[in-house]
């Protein structure tokens, strides 16, 4: 398949740097000419993962972020890849509800945002390696 | 990150300004909780109005008030919340427990 | 010094990525609280750069640009570079007015632009490997 | 990207509407030259209400029209022109050959 665009974007795993990440991503598929709502729906998603990344994935610790987004056509490919601590049961963690830090109040949601939020989810991990979310979206054309 | 509060008839009204993420989210946390030590009051509503972007950290940060306003028999509630954060709330499940009002006024006679 | 964050754009060189490009410069830097003013300066002087790898660099064909930038307490350093074509002689490229391309309608300004809207501009390039434009501002407190 | 056209006696308004850079350059010139050659006015006004980033790019594209309206004897002038805008404006000498009004009417009656 023709990849109409391509963008890849690293940075530090600063929680300054989720509205960054949101907005990179924003800018990116504005040439897709998104609804209101299909826009607010991929920068959802794309705060979920990146915010899972810095919480998770590092802990809070210093750490680098990649987001590799591709455009094909009507469709937005999204890549978010840390090299953190990694998920021992993907399954578990994507159940609505299952957190692994309830004392920081997270709502164990982030995975269901992500899920709803796009066409596909899709995640690789590896204890000590780390996690890679890929998610899909197509656009309705106007 | 703005958080500004009223008190009217014991109830906390809650201004939040800007977007709720895990970076914003501590800060409100923190401002909330001394506001709710300070003034006791009876329930909270969360006025969402200058809110443009919420995702699940918001969510963790709403249960959590709602949880502690819960433990004084009180109750929370939510007002003049925009589409993209009524979708993130719908699909979270906080419709069934903190219940969403068009404004601040339907908001302070219903609760 | 203390990087106190620091970013990497990869994407390729096409026309409508210009936009992209400053979007995510202006969305990095808006950390540092700039006034409308110093942020028109910065999307101006990056849109000049990277329209001049996509014109210049690669001659409108296929090629990556990467943006890096860095936050340095006040100050924001911006790195622009492309494997294109090069420049032959800097300085005179750097010259108001001069532009290898009056046929395309250039103003040859964007060096100058470049250079008024940026406290620093330091330009490094070789004929056939590419060229990397390095620019500073330092935001005034407030 | 939308560019709009008005003859007032003679004069074409060009309303430019979006960001011109390097990308949306080639459309905007190829529009105006179209009505240019189709209305043949005595002079122009670049309408820049619209406009809120303009780069060297853009600087080529105005240029260049202010060249072909010369060769008819014919002026251009600019209005409603946003502080970075004439900033750029500025930089690139334009201030000396296409004079800025601050309005519409303005440039109609002193053009
Ligand atoms: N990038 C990641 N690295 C390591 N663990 C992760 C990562 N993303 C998610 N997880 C694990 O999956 C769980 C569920 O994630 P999520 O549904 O986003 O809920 P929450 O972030 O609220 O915990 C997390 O609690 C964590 O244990
Ligand atoms: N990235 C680049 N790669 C190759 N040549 C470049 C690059 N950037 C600038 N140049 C050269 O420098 C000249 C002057 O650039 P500039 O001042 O931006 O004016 P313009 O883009 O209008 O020609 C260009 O005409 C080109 O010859």
């Amino acid at each position: 398949m023709r990849i109409d665009n391509e963008m890849k974007l690293e940075f530090m795993s600063k929680s300054q740097n989720e509205s960054f990440a949101r907005s990179v991503v924003a800018a990116f598929i504005a040439q897709l000419d998104p609804t209101i709502d299909e826009l607010a729906d991929v920068k959802t998603a794309v705060s979920e993962a990146v915010t899972n990344a810095i919480i998770h994935g590092y802990e809070c610790q210093n750490g680098s972020i990649i987001i590799i987004s591709r455009i094909l056509d009507k469709t937005v490919e999204i890549e978010i890849k840390d090299c953190g601590k990694g998920i021992e049961d993907i399954e578990l963690a994507r159940q609505p509800l299952y957190t692994s830090k309830p004392e920081l109040e997270r709502s164990g949601m982030g995975f269901t945002v992500m899920e709803t939020f796009m066409d596909e989810v899709e995640v690789e991990s590896q204890s000590g390696v780390g996690t890679t979310v890929r998610m899909k979206k197509t656009f309705k054309s106007i | 990150m703005n958080v500004g509060f009223d008190l009217v008839n014991n109830k906390l009204i809650i201004r939040i300004d800007g977007d709720i993420d895990h970076h914003t989210c501590e800060e409100i946390r923190s401002k909330i909780d001394n506001e709710i030590m300070k003034r006791n009051p009876k329930s909270i509503i969360f006025d969402m109005k200058n809110v443009n972007f919420m995702d699940s950290s918001g969510i963790g940060v709403i249960i959590g008030r709602y949880k502690l306003i819960m433990t004084s028999g009180g109750i929370a509630a939510m007002v003049n919340v925009k589409p993209q954060i009524k979708r993130v709330y719908e699909i979270c499940g906080l419709k069934k427990i903190i219940p969403v009002y068009e404004n601040e006024k339907q908001a302070l006679e219903s609760i």
